[in-house]
């Protein structure tokens, strides 16, 4: 473990086993790599603190895209890998999902202020506004994907796209979309920070959130005892309110407070 | 029938006709004869206005054209009354013999498919290429090509067919079939202007001779006046180097 | 892949892939539709020098070389809206930017890039016929129009064909791109299906199938046309 | 007007620059090495055209027909993760090399195609007769080839010799698509840095700095081919 | 000093030498005579093995070489002893006029620069160009080209020189400048074997003349035995075709 306090953990020798831990480099606050070259964002310092309580581990990361990470995790060029991922059952046959997850995801949708009224997938779906395009591999596009199959007769309209070419709160403000899905932390740091790109447009758009979800690292389907190891450690930061303090750091809210509200 | 007069062109600072004047009657088949460079193949491409000449007039029976801005009609209407047997016959690569004659009487002349047919097929039976109507130009021989090249012109019925050079591209074999073919056409009274280095097409066939150098007409007259009489000693330098002494060997 | 390849989803998956061919082609078809006459006119003006779209027309051709094509996307997606609407704004024309189907935006990009590739295959095309062939057309009494058209371009084309070929099976190729804009190509749809259990690997080589198999069949079909179109050329004994 | 002022600042274009012109570093190495390997492979592949061998003749040309089939952003995709999984079959275990080492792999394959076609149409543009001429007078045919064929050949093949190269450097703006940060990969990071706001004006960024680049390249082999190509060009001396 | 037995090529299933025989001594010049695609040019390419004859022996004084399947050796030997002029001149295009000729002579036979170079100008200066030692092919006229393409076989001093129809690409007027250069070097007795239409220059220069037609030999002879009494019938035909009675014209 990148232990701060030891001076050294080589002489523990051979015990120490080197994983690479896989992020999405451009997924900021979620994860990304700053302009100092490191990696950051909550997904990877929460993924810092469970190093420092794994001697037996020592982490390195790996900046990728996200394509790049699930297969690297399947394939085993990393040990494990967070993008902030949701749980699918699909996935479950590629990838060990953990007992316990790594944080929660508020998602929403960007609206107008005249369309705050719409509130869930379902207001959407009925009003049948557009959706900003979500790239295929992006867990968003699961949750849609998902809510449109159990509901058959009021499915949103969903394309898949690309990450870097739809800016989302653009899209909806200037009108090329009704709305979009995002994650309530870039939002924050867009629209409501006072620093933020979007400060501008905090009268003109709005975000509703629609669910939290739990996220999840996955881990290459050969490592059950580390995933194991990594369920004991996340167990003892979430009793040590260690995860509440990253999301609020990160995502400008303790999305921890409606745990008992998440349904996945 | 066809009258020159002062034709002059420049390429650039090159003065490459310096004032030609030339007169050919209906019938007569004119031999241009000239070292390399001497301006023949510009003074022909001129007349049939591929390419434009700074000043001169050209005077086709009624017709009087200014060879520097003619009009376009004025333009046309000399086309239709030249025709042009180009040195590396030009055939139209994507059309076989006989599209190639009717090609200019279809869109050219608006005459209807079939009747430029027939009239094809007899300017090519005329040139003794009665079973290549339907060849490519890549499956001729090159003297089947410059027959092709003849029979166009011919189809077209012209007042006048300018020759530059129809045979410096052929093999010395394929040579004579060509020539044959031109003294039949000039044996019908076809009018003719020749630009060749075929000696002895110009001393059976041609009525006129012109001897050209630097631009300018040097001498001209009877092919014997010329061969055998040459009175100008540029004609003389010319003719010995292109007949050497040698050819007294044929006897 | 360390795991084996599901094959029941690669056989499915390709059959999805196929299905973003109609896309891809109808794509293809479009920006060649409008690139063969534009990139023809074009190539005109560079060859006779005409002032103004002479030099328009080398910048062009030298920015679009010059660039890559998903770079083009990117700023063709981006700008074009913000473009139009500017111009529909000020001109009062009541058209809703944001109902333009995506694949509007790929018959942008993809007719812009394949013009300027175009204007230099018939460039070099049109100069590779002898300038003989022009004025035997014209000493038999074709206007200059007839003469190009008849004689010139038919020449012209066979030359180009393979070019165009080239340019064609880059451009199928290109629109594997199309992803940027949501355009529900081959690549695109077939990565939708592996996002569901990340089969991406199985995927990918139904992508790679499709176009393989694409791309043959318009190289074959290009070699059939030129060989009907270049009889002229073959010398039969 | 306002869409525009709203969206689209230039300064976002000044300020990248700065930060993406490093980054060319890697966008060159990578297609330096690329070229290099690119080109000797290219020359195998001609020489398999060129040569007597049916089998040879049909291996390249099947090989080329596959690679001119295959979209780059594909190709990328199955070298980077095949080559690993099928080296794992030999007990290779090629997982943690560096990912430049795959776009290299991959445009290395694609660069020998284009210059397979470059290099043998460059070779057949020579008239068989310098060959003739150059053993009739005395010279080994290698060097024929040497001296006489390879000199010219080279200037022919140049200015396509160019252009595959500034197709190269396009087809590798996609090695973004499995990680590399190159120029195109850093213009991702800055996008994602900024919330993926102002995403035109870096892209306007890339697009100069790319068709800049080509550009020079451009006159550079322009240049180039001046130098080389002595006794083609020169007839208005005389 | 050469002599070539009963040599066989076929193209494909075209055969197209029949068993030639060839004798020539020291100081001959002989002249071949032929109808195209009597074989003239690829019995010359078979001497120097730019083809690869089916069968066949070449007797060089002492050397005596398989034409189907010589060693390298024999054909690097072969190949030092003979010269070839071609058609269409091939001079090394990235070379200038010295360098095309100093090439053999310093990389084939590894010749000092400084000497190669001595002889080069010699033989450029024998060909009349020492004002273009440093002239590119391109910046040279057909016949300039030729006679660095005569320097550059005559630089290397073979015991003789092959030409293969050496004015045949030229414009007329500048085919005399070059058969004035192929006389000089015959009268200072170099032996040649030359394909040629040029009958003066068969006439003049050459001691013996052979006609070849369809892959053999059908008559040889002085000049005078063949152009004035040929004994068969098709080299009759054939004279008569090149040689047009009209040429009696220039007496
Ligand atoms: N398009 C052109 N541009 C510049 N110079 C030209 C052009 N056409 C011809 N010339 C020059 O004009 C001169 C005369 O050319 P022209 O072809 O008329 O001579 P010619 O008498 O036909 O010679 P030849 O017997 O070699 O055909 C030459 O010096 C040539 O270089
Ligand atoms: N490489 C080749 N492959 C097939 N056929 C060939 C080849 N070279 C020559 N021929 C054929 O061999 C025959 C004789 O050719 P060759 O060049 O020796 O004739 P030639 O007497 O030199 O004729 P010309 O006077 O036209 O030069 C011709 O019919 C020609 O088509
Ligand atoms: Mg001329
Ligand atoms: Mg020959």
């Amino acid at each position: 473990a990148c232990s701060s306090g030891e001076a050294s953990t080589s002489s523990e020798g051979g015990d120490v086993r080197k994983v690479k831990v896989a992020y999405d480099m451009a997924s900021k606050p979620i994860s990304w790599l700053d302009d100092n070259g490191n990696a950051t964002g909550y997904d990877v310092e929460i993924m810092k603190l469970v190093d420092e309580l794994l001697p037996e581990y020592e982490f390195e990361y790996v900046g990728t895209t996200s394509d790049d990470l699930l297969i690297g995790v399947e394939q085993g060029k990393f040990q494990v890998g967070v993008k902030n991922t949701f749980w699918t059952e699909e996935r479950t046959e590629k990838f060990i999902f953990p007992k316990e997850f790594l944080g929660l995801s508020s998602a929403g949708l960007v609206l107008k202020k005249e369309n705050e009224h719409i509130k869930s997938l379902e207001d959407f779906a009925t009003a049948e506004y557009s959706l900003a395009p979500i790239a295929a591999n992006n867990a968003q596009y699961t949750v849609i994907d998902e809510y449109n199959k159990a509901n058959p007769n009021n499915p949103v309209k969903l394309d898949a796209g690309d990450a870097f070419t739809v800016d989302v709160i653009q899209w909806v403000n200037e009108g090329r979309v009704d709305g979009g899905v995002i994650i309530e932390g870039p939002f924050q740091k867009q629209v409501l920070d006072e620093t933020g790109p979007y400060y501008n447009l905090k009268d003109e758009v709005v975000y509703n959130e629609f669910a939290v979800i739990k996220t999840w690292p996955l881990f290459n389907k050969k490592e059950q005892e580390f995933a194991d190891a990594y369920d004991k450690a996340i167990k003892q930061l979430q009793e040590e309110k260690k995860t509440n303090e990253l999301s609020t750091e990160f995502y400008g809210r303790d999305l921890f407070e409606v745990l008992d509200q998440v349904e996945r | 029938m066809l009258t020159i007069n002062e034709i002059h062109k420049s390429f650039g600072k090159n003065e490459i006709l310096k004032g030609v004047d030339l007169t050919i009657d209906k019938g007569d088949v004119v031999v241009i004869l000239g070292p390399s460079g001497s301006g023949k193949t510009t003074l022909l491409r001129c007349i049939n206005f591929l390419e434009k000449a700074d000043s001169g007039m050209a005077t086709f029976g009624e017709l009087q054209v200014n060879l520097h801005d003619a009009s376009k009609k004025d333009i046309h209407n000399i086309r239709q009354k030249t025709a042009f047997v180009f040195q590396n016959y030009n055939l139209f690569n994507n059309k076989t013999a006989l599209e190639n004659v009717t090609e200019g009487l279809v869109i050219g002349r608006k005459i209807h498919k079939t009747k430029a047919t027939d009239i094809g097929k007899k300017a090519l039976d005329k040139v003794g290429l009665s079973d290549k109507y339907n060849s490519y130009p890549s499956q001729l021989s090159g003297g089947q090509q410059q027959r092709v090249g003849i029979a166009r012109a011919v189809a077209l019925n012209p007042d006048i067919i300018l020759f530059d050079e129809p045979t410096s591209a052929l093999d010395p074999e394929l040579v004579g079939e060509v020539l044959t073919v031109m003294k039949n056409i000039a044996n019908e009274g076809t009018t003719m202007l020749v630009v060749t280095h075929e000696m002895s097409f110009a001393k059976d066939v041609a009525n006129r001779v012109i001897f050209m150098d630097g631009g300018v007409v040097v001498e001209e007259g009877t092919p014997h006046d010329i061969f055998i009489s040459p009175k100008e000693e540029r004609t003389k330098k010319f003719l010995k180097r292109v007949l050497p002494e040698d050819y007294t060997f044929y006897i | 892949m360390s795991e084996g390849l599901n094959y029941t989803f690669l056989i499915d998956t390709f059959f999805i892939a196929l299905s973003g061919v109609p896309i891809t082609l109808l794509v293809t078809v479009v920006a060649l539709l409008i690139a063969l006459p534009l990139g023809f006119l074009l190539a005109l003006t560079r060859i006779n020098q005409v002032p103004v779209l002479n030099w328009f027309s080398r910048i062009y051709v030298s920015f679009v070389r010059g660039t890559p094509i998903i770079i083009q996307i990117f700023i063709v997606y981006a700008s074009v809206p913000l473009i139009l609407s500017l111009f529909f704004e000020r001109y009062n024309i009541n058209i809703n930017v944001y109902d333009i189907n995506p694949i509007w935006y790929a018959f942008i990009v993809f007719s812009f890039s394949t013009t300027a590739i175009l204007i230099e295959v018939f460039r070099s095309a049109l100069s590779t016929v002898n300038k003989g062939q022009l004025e035997a057309a014209q000493s038999v009494g074709l206007s200059n129009f007839q003469a190009y058209l008849r004689i010139v371009i038919p020449q012209a084309l066979v030359v180009a064909l393979p070019n165009i070929c080239t340019a064609t099976v880059n451009l199928i190729k290109a629109t594997s791109l199309g992803y940027a804009m949501s355009l529900q190509e081959i690549t695109l749809k077939a990565k939708v299906a592996a996002n569901v259990g990340y089969n991406y690997v199985e995927a990918y080589i139904d992508i790679f199938l499709v176009y393989i198999i694409l791309c043959s069949l318009v190289e074959y079909g290009f070699k059939l046309y030129e060989k009907r179109l270049r009889r002229y050329k073959y010398v039969s004994a | 007007m306002h869409n525009m002022e709203k969206y689209f600042d230039v300064s976002y274009i000044w300020n990248s620059l700065p930060i993406l012109l490093p980054f060319l570093k890697v966008t060159f190495v990578v297609a330096g090495l690329s070229i290099i390997f690119g080109t000797f492979f290219g020359l195998i592949l001609a020489m398999m055209k060129l040569g007597k061998s049916k089998i040879a003749q049909k291996i390249a040309n099947f090989y080329i027909t596959i690679l001119r089939c295959t979209p780059s952003i594909v190709l990328l995709f199955l070298v980077y993760y095949g080559v690993p999984a099928l080296a794992e079959n030999f007990g290779l275990y090629l997982h943690d090399l560096n990912t430049a080492v795959f776009v290299v792999i991959t445009f290395t394959l694609q660069f020998a195609a284009i210059m397979a076609e470059v290099i043998r149409s460059a070779y057949e543009s020579i008239e068989k007769g310098q060959f003739e001429a150059a053993v009739s007078v005395g010279l080994s045919p290698f060097q024929a080839y040497r001296r006489i064929i390879f000199p010219q050949a080279l200037v022919v093949a140049l200015p396509n010799f160019g252009n595959g190269l500034i197709a190269l450097l396009q087809e590798g703006s996609l090695a973004y698509t499995i990680g590399l940060i190159d120029i195109v990969g850093k213009a991702n990071l800055i996008i994602a840095a900024n919330y993926n706001t102002h995403a035109l004006e870096i892209f306007i960024a890339l697009a100069l700095v790319y068709w800049i680049l080509s550009i020079l390249i451009e006159k550079f082999f322009g240049k180039l081919e001046k130098v080389f190509s002595k006794g083609k060009h020169t007839i208005n001396t005389n």
